[in-house]
């Protein structure tokens, strides 16, 4: 699975990228943090509060409850700024 | 004619318009918007592959929801200062009232919908606004 | 600055918004109102003293309602072919719902004030609009 | 007092402007366009119907109840079709 992290995200975790096996059991956007926010420090101060996330699953949108498979591109990031 | 990029550079407000407009005698509206960076300097990054399919679709539903003639689109990336340019909408219509309409619905969803931050120079991240949020909510079709 | 003109020959939108944004970093936001001739030749007679007259009183009422950092209307007249630009508008301001709200008046605004009036080429006067006057009554305050 | 007219009002009086004395008794735009409709045939035509006239009392748009001094430029034409 592709990683993307963008603004603080990437900040706090100190990559903007990075590519994991997806581990068994892990099958929503929701589930993917949980488990993410296990891997460092970092990732765990990036995505402690859930309300100042936003996920894409292959460049789409998502919700926490969306799932997520092996072969997606899924990133994590603030609200957006843009416009 | 939908147009939408992200580039780094600026662009110019007439030539967008005179693209929109070339050739054709039946638009009688056309609206611009363009945002400028207020007062401090600013980076923005942004998604590059979520961006462009979010532009993409954005105008697309502004030309499904109005009788449009064209629609451009362009936001930039990277080092910006203040009074620089960095979105510009551009609207086409038969008549004024689409023309206007779309063009606050596609910088609402803008706003709200398309992958950039903003990090002002010498500060942080710029949080979003709940504005916005409002502002795009006023659009959203009941399922 | 507020910016009024009456002109018979063609402006030129990108020089129009850099004069409106010169030298300051303030405004956030700028929207721009094209109005082009559609599909039949024209020609637009006015009232030059009243025109002058009510596009200066058009411009500071908008100024009035919403905190605008400058504004210009340029309307023209004499004869027209069509896809030729009428009327420009354009508005700006910090945050781009003041610059939307009060372009979008002075267009109702022009529609139903400004003394001009058009006459299709091989035709004749063109009629008033209802729905111009409906566009035009959103914005009456209640006396 | 000036009088301008506009549009088909110009066309049908055969006139854009006219200088004329305001008549005694006459004290109001209404009462204005009742005089000057019997001035001619041209007149009588374009002044016909009250709802596709405006007014304007110098410069000003004005109702048919404004007052009209002798001194003033009073403008009449068709609803605006600008912008």
């Amino acid at each position: 699975m592709q990683l993307l992290y963008f603004a603080w995200v990437r900040e706090r975790i100190g990559l903007d990228a990075e590519t994991l096996a997806l581990p068994e059991g892990v099958a929503t956007a929701g589930a993917l943090l949980d488990w993410l926010a296990t891997r460092s420090e970092g990732h765990a101060a990036a995505l402690a509060d859930r309300n100042q996330l936003r996920i894409a699953v292959d460049q789409q949108f998502a919700m926490m409850d969306t799932p997520v498979r092996d072969d997606a591109e899924v990133a994590i990031f603030p609200p957006v700024t843009g416009g | 004619m939908l147009t939408t990029r992200v580039q780094p550079g600026p662009f110019d407000l007439g030539a967008e318009v005179a693209v929109l407009t070339a050739g054709r005698s039946d638009i009688g509206a056309v609206v611009s918007f363009t945002g400028l960076v207020r007062d401090v300097a600013l980076t923005l990054e942004h998604y590059p592959a979520m961006t462009e399919r979010q532009l993409a679709a954005i105008a697309a539903d502004a030309a499904a929801r109005w009788e449009l003639l064209g629609a451009t689109v362009i936001h930039r990336f990277g080092s910006l200062a203040p009074a620089d340019p960095i979105v510009l909408v551009a609207t086409a219509a038969r008549h004024r009232g689409a023309a206007f309409a779309a063009a606050e619905f596609l910088m609402d969803w803008l706003k709200t919908r398309a992958p950039f931050w903003k990090r002002e120079a010498g500060g942080g991240w710029v949080e979003a606004k709940a504005t916005d949020d409002a502002a795009a909510a006023r659009w959203v079709i009941p399922s």
